[in-house]
């Protein structure tokens, strides 16, 4: 266990990664974050001399799919090896070690590092049945992060789920599922929301919280602002479009071939707050936009429920439907008072006694 | 509820429900007012050149010749052509408004660029301050005025605010400013047709029977 | 039989229609008809406001013919028209209301506002709210037969007054005639000369005409009170006299309010379109003159100016008709500033001449009228109604402006030469 | 089925970043100066990120013009190529690094003596050590 203790810079130099290449990997992460470029060499000194933190991840109800996004590398990139340089003491599905070995892993974990370790969640906490529908082990995730979220240093909640219920909690919900944010109030939480999230705002977050062992700065959903911080719509490069008024009617039109904006095919990018635009995926290659497709809005809470994907947002629901009803319940009132106003006019008017020149006096 | 739920319900639910009031109110108070009907003119008619009701309901837009009106309340007159005027370009010419209008109705019709439509926003809502300060400060107007003056004020101020402030990101976050502005539009629509913005639909009636009753003798009005 | 504010409140309820309806729905309260008001512009009380002269009429209108204001009595919200307030409201719906009809032209939604003053004299009137001065004048006209006392034999002497002044024979009664000439009790008692010019006239045009014993009275207080029972009482007079004498035309004198009565109210208070017409004897004088029936010699020289009265220009549409005759006879015609379609009022039409409580603030009002006439400062001013001429003249002199006051018609004759010429 | 054979081929529009001056470049330069100023007074050294300002990539051209080349270029091998070249003023770096797909993952403007990154780094050296050692076995066997 000793050796897996060890300085991020033995692990580092012992998969031939030299020390020029860190510091340019940490400058440009720094850059990344739009942290001023000295952060960079603050961060490369930092991160070299850490002491390898022990990060425990419990996945709770999740697809697996931010676990794969995480552990993507493309290439053997800086990334893989950060997350090389974490002593990664319990991750269900990388782990080899299983069953009673597994669960043992996990509590010496716990104990050795007790309040210090960073504790990784994806998947969301699911409350039906008192957790009955999402256990490991026979223990329902509830149970688990009740007892293990007191002793964390800080809570990441990797993934949609995790940060606010993602599509479990889709309406009907049937599992109960919940934000972990719903569950623990007294640690800090970094809501790191996507579905799944872009892979290197994991590493930023993982590199800052190294770096600087605190959490980094939040939005009011407890996203780190460095990558939550401005709308998809902000940051889009089809933006100018939008703002001419060119807009992609249907998927293959003139306008779509263009690359014209795709506000009226449902995009959501305008209520969306992450970096999918600037950073993009698979290693920048591109992004759902940049392929054609809008913005479904994946990191923002419950998206699957804010009506459909391909609703233009300006496009309100359907409220002529209840136009003609409107109408119909309007003219009966209409109707109905001049039927009684006419009915009161005419008894006024029989009613009338002609006035004399007596009438004049009170 | 947060942010995305707020913007979904006043777009969806909450939009269902201020146009159906405002539908429903509209065709009730119309049939209200006119249902009640008149009795004819039995005099015999003096014909005269431009005395009709048709021509009253246009030439009533504009202050009665050689009367100085103008220069009598020039706010009510200046300020009031301004933000009617502003009202109908920020809310007919804007692009996004336009797209929403050819959703529900299926009609189109070119837009102006955004820029002169902010432009158009900030002007309305300073010439309605300027009003409001006539109506506080002319005795005249202070002394008609009642609640409800000030509360239509009010209710058709916020939309042109609200929705500026959504289109320049200002205080608060564009999904919550879009939906605070969706929801004043909303109160709009149910408040319309019960209180003294229904002139909006029942003037051209009014300027019809006082053209149609002074027409009929010979006076053009 | 006494007028109750329930019988007040029932006519208000029968004569409430459609347009008031829309002009309530319409009003936004935006204060422009007080700017055309001359007793809001010369006293600066925002209470002359003419909208604000309505709200009894509104409050009835909402809580009887609007859900919303039914459902708002019915809770409390909004309280029933007192009678109280009817008679608080007399002040403002006749003493400072002569239904000039100026707030009607300006507003900018349209609303008709004298209109709605008129509706709302009827229901006044049948409350009994309605000024003391004014039922005098009704009373003495459906009792006696004209609103200052006058009297058939009193209009026969005025009769052999004029034969003998003119040497031309007043016919009275004369069936078949062409027209049937009327007087208001103004020029019965104040200017006798009316009835020598209209004799002049008549026989240089060679027209038949004829007085009638059973109608010689024009003015009516009925419509002025806003009573419709009692205006068709006196209209019904004249309606009935034309038509036993089988007239072609009915001229209405030189009286603004009389023209109104019968010629645009007439017909719908008695419930059926005459079977003859009415003219006011400006726009007769007009037609002998287009005709050529009508000739003068010579020129009034000295600075004249002509004072439209409301009911006759704005009111009733007669305009050009009284210049085209000014023209004929008047060398140095100037127009007053605001004069023809936009004229102020002299202050005294709609009966309000006929209030003594009402004398201040008209002398208060006539400023405006005192403002025109310093404008052009004319030597003389012309009318074509009597009411006007006697509110004109009590101004004037209040004001120590000495403007003698002409009637068009007397002015007219004067140039017709003598017999024979 | 290849990649062109799906109906949708998407033309996007180039980089909107364009090629418009956007007239942020100048006071990069003012900047920079003052910086070189600072270094030689105190021997402070400064960096500019120019992927946190709004440049377009006209305004970067711009720039790299007005400033020019100097006497070094040094090109790194680092995970993908970085170049950092002398620019007229000395002192002045313009670093550029890019990843293993040779796409510009960031740039800057150093402002020091000598970058960091040129100077050999004590861990590296201890490796090239080792290196030496094992060269000196293998030769001493043969």
């Amino acid at each position: 266990m000793e050796e897996k203790q060890g300085l991020l810079a033995h692990s580092l130099i012992r998969h031939g990664v030299s020390r020029r290449t860190f510091l340019k990997y940490c400058a440009t992460l720094a850059s990344m974050m739009a942290l001023p470029p000295s952060a960079g060499r603050a961060m490369a000194e930092a991160m070299a001399a850490a002491r390898r933190p022990s990060v425990i991840w419990l996945p709770f109800q999740e697809c697996t799919g931010c676990t794969e996004s995480i552990t993507r590398s493309h290439s053997p990139s800086i990334e893989g090896l950060i997350f090389d340089s974490i002593s990664l003491d319990y991750q269900e599905t990388l782990m080899a070690a299983a069953g009673h070995q597994a669960e043992e892993a996990l509590h010496k974990a716990i104990e050795d590092n007790k309040g210090k370790f960073l504790l990784i969640i994806d998947g969301s906490v699911a409350t039906g049945l008192d957790g009955a529908y999402s256990c490991i082990a026979g223990r329902s995730n509830l149970d688990l992060l009740k007892e293990v979220a007191p002793h964390a240093a800080a809570i990441v909640a990797v993934g949609s789920c995790a940060a606010f219920g993602g599509i479990p909690k889709a309406n009907p919900n049937p599992t109960g599922a919940v934000a972990v944010s719903d569950i623990v109030k007294d640690k800090p939480i970094i809501n790191v929301p996507g579905c799944p999230p872009i892979p290197v705002v994991m590493t930023g977050v993982l590199a800052h919280y190294l770096t600087f062992s605190t959490v980094p700065e939040l939005d009011k959903l407890g996203r780190p602002k460095a990558f939550y911080g401005e709308t998809i719509h902000d940051r889009c490069y089809r933006r100018p479009f939008y703002d001419q008024g060119k807009f992609a009617k249907t998927f293959d039109d003139e306008g779509a071939r263009k690359g014209w904006c795709l506000f009226e095919l449902g995009c959501k990018g305008p209520v969306t707050y992450n970096a999918c635009a600037s950073t993009k995926w698979n290693d920048s290659t591109s992004w759902p936009v940049e392929s054609g497709h809008g913005c479904i809005g994946c990191s923002e809470p419950d998206f699957w429920d804010a009506g459909g994907f391909y609703k233009a947002l300006s496009m309100p629901a359907d409220p002529l439907k209840l136009a003609s009803t409107a109408a119909m319940v309007g003219a009966a009132a209409g109707v109905a008072m001049s039927i009684a106003n006419r009915a009161k006019k005419g008894a006024a008017k029989s009613a009338h006694e002609t006035t004399t020149l007596a009438d004049l006096e009170k | 509820m947060n942010e995305m739920q707020f913007l979904t319900w006043v777009r969806g639910p909450g939009l269902d429900i201020a146009v159906s009031i405002f539908l429903l109110g509209v065709i009730w108070r119309l049939l209200e007012i006119y249902s009640l009907g008149r009795k004819k003119d039995l005099a015999a008619p003096r014909q005269a050149a431009g005395a009709s009701g048709f021509h009253t309901v246009f030439r009533r837009s504009m202050p009665p010749a050689g009367m100085g009106m103008v220069k009598k309340s020039p706010v009510s007159y200046i300020g009031g052509y301004i933000f009617h005027i502003g009202l109908f370009f920020v809310v007919f010419l804007f692009a996004p408004h336009i797209k929403l209008i050819n959703s529900l109705i299926g009609v189109s019709w070119p837009g102006l660029p955004s820029q002169f439509i902010d432009l158009m926003a900030v002007v309305t809502m300073a010439a309605m301050v300027v009003v409001l300060a006539d109506r506080i400060n002319r005795p005249v107007k202070r002394y008609l005025s009642n609640f409800e003056d000030y509360f239509t004020w009010g209710v058709t101020f916020l939309p042109v605010l609200t929705g500026w402030m959504a289109v320049q990101h200002l205080l608060l976050p564009y999904t919550t400013m879009l939906a605070l502005h969706i929801l004043s539009v909303e109160i709009l629509l149910v408040v319309l047709p019960f209180t003294k913005l229904f002139h909006a639909f029942t003037l051209w009636g009014s300027r019809w029977y006082n053209g149609q009753v002074n027409g009929h003798k010979g006076v053009a009005v | 039989m006494s007028a109750t504010l329930e019988k007040g409140v029932r006519v208000l309820k029968e004569v409430i229609d459609a347009p008031i309806a829309s002009y309530f729905n319409s009003c936004v309260h935006c204060g422009i008809c007080a700017e055309a008001c001359l007793f809001y512009t010369e006293t600066g009380d925002p209470k002359y406001t003419p909208i604000h002269k309505l709200e009894p009429l509104r409050r009835v209108y909402e809580q009887e013919y609007t859900l919303l204001g039914r459902l708002a009595k019915m809770v409390g919200l909004s309280k029933p028209v007192t009678d109280a307030e009817l008679a608080e409201w007399q002040e403002l719906v006749y003493n400072s209301c002569t239904l000039c009809g100026r707030c009607s032209v300006v507003c900018p939604v349209g609303n008709d506002i004298v209109y709605m003053v008129l509706k709302l004299r009827e229901g006044m009137s049948a409350s009994g709210n309605a000024p003391e001065g004014i039922k005098g004048a009704v009373n003495r006209t459906v009792t006696i037969g004209s609103p200052m006392g006058v009297k058939l034999p009193a209009v026969k002497a005025q009769m052999k007054h004029v034969e003998e002044d003119y040497g031309i024979p007043i016919p009275l009664d004369v069936e078949g005639a062409e027209y049937m000439v009327m007087l208001s009790s103004m020029e019965i008692i104040n200017f006798p000369e009316y009835l020598g010019a209209i004799a002049k006239i008549m026989r240089q045009a060679g027209k038949t005409w004829t007085l009638c014993s059973t109608a010689f009275e024009a003015t009516n207080a009925g419509y002025q009170i806003g009573n419709s029972d009692l205006a068709r009482v006196i209209v019904s007079r004249i309606v009935e006299g034309a038509e036993k004498l089988k007239v072609k035309t009915v001229i209405s004198p030189e009286c603004g309010h009389a023209y109104s009565a019968l010629r645009w109210n007439g017909a719908n208070v008695v419930g059926r379109p005459f079977t003859f017409q009415v003219k006011h004897i400006v726009e007769v004088l007009d037609e002998f003159r287009a005709q050529g029936l009508l000739k003068t010699e010579g020129f009034e020289t000295d600075r004249l100016t002509f004072h439209d009265p409301c009911q006759l220009a704005r009111r009733g549409g007669v305009i050009q008709p009284q210049r085209n005759l000014m023209n004929m006879v008047a060398k140095n015609f100037v127009e007053m500033p605001d004069a023809g379609f936009i004229n102020w009022c002299c202050g005294g039409g709609g009966g309000a001449s006929a209030i003594e409580e009402g004398e201040e603030l008209r002398l208060e009002a006539f400023k405006k009228k005192k403002s025109q006439l310093d404008a052009v400062k004319p030597d003389r001013l012309v009318t074509a109604c009597a009411n006007c001429r006697i509110v004109l003249e009590e101004g004037l002199e209040h004001y120590q402006m000495d403007i003698p006051v002409v009637g068009l018609t007397e002015m007219i004759a004067e140039h017709i030469p003598e017999k024979g010429a | 089925m290849a990649l062109s054979d799906i109906g949708i081929v998407v033309q996007g529009p180039a980089e909107p970043r364009g090629d418009t001056l956007t007239g942020n470049a100048q006071p990069v330069l003012r900047e920079i100066r003052d910086l070189l100023q600072r270094l030689i007074d105190s021997g402070e050294t400064g960096a500019i990120d120019l992927r946190a300002m709004p440049l377009s990539d006209a305004d970067l051209l711009w720039l790299a013009g007005q400033l020019g080349e100097g006497e070094v270029q040094v090109s790194l091998n680092t995970d993908g190529r970085s170049t950092i070249t002398e620019t007229q003023a000395p002192a002045v770096w313009w670093v550029t690094h890019r990843n293993a797909k040779d796409k510009v993952v960031s740039e800057f403007i150093e402002i020091t003596w000598v970058p960091d990154l040129v100077a050999a780094q004590r861990e590296d050296a201890r490796l090239g050590l080792a290196y030496l050692d094992s060269l000196i076995l293998d030769l001493s066997q043969s």
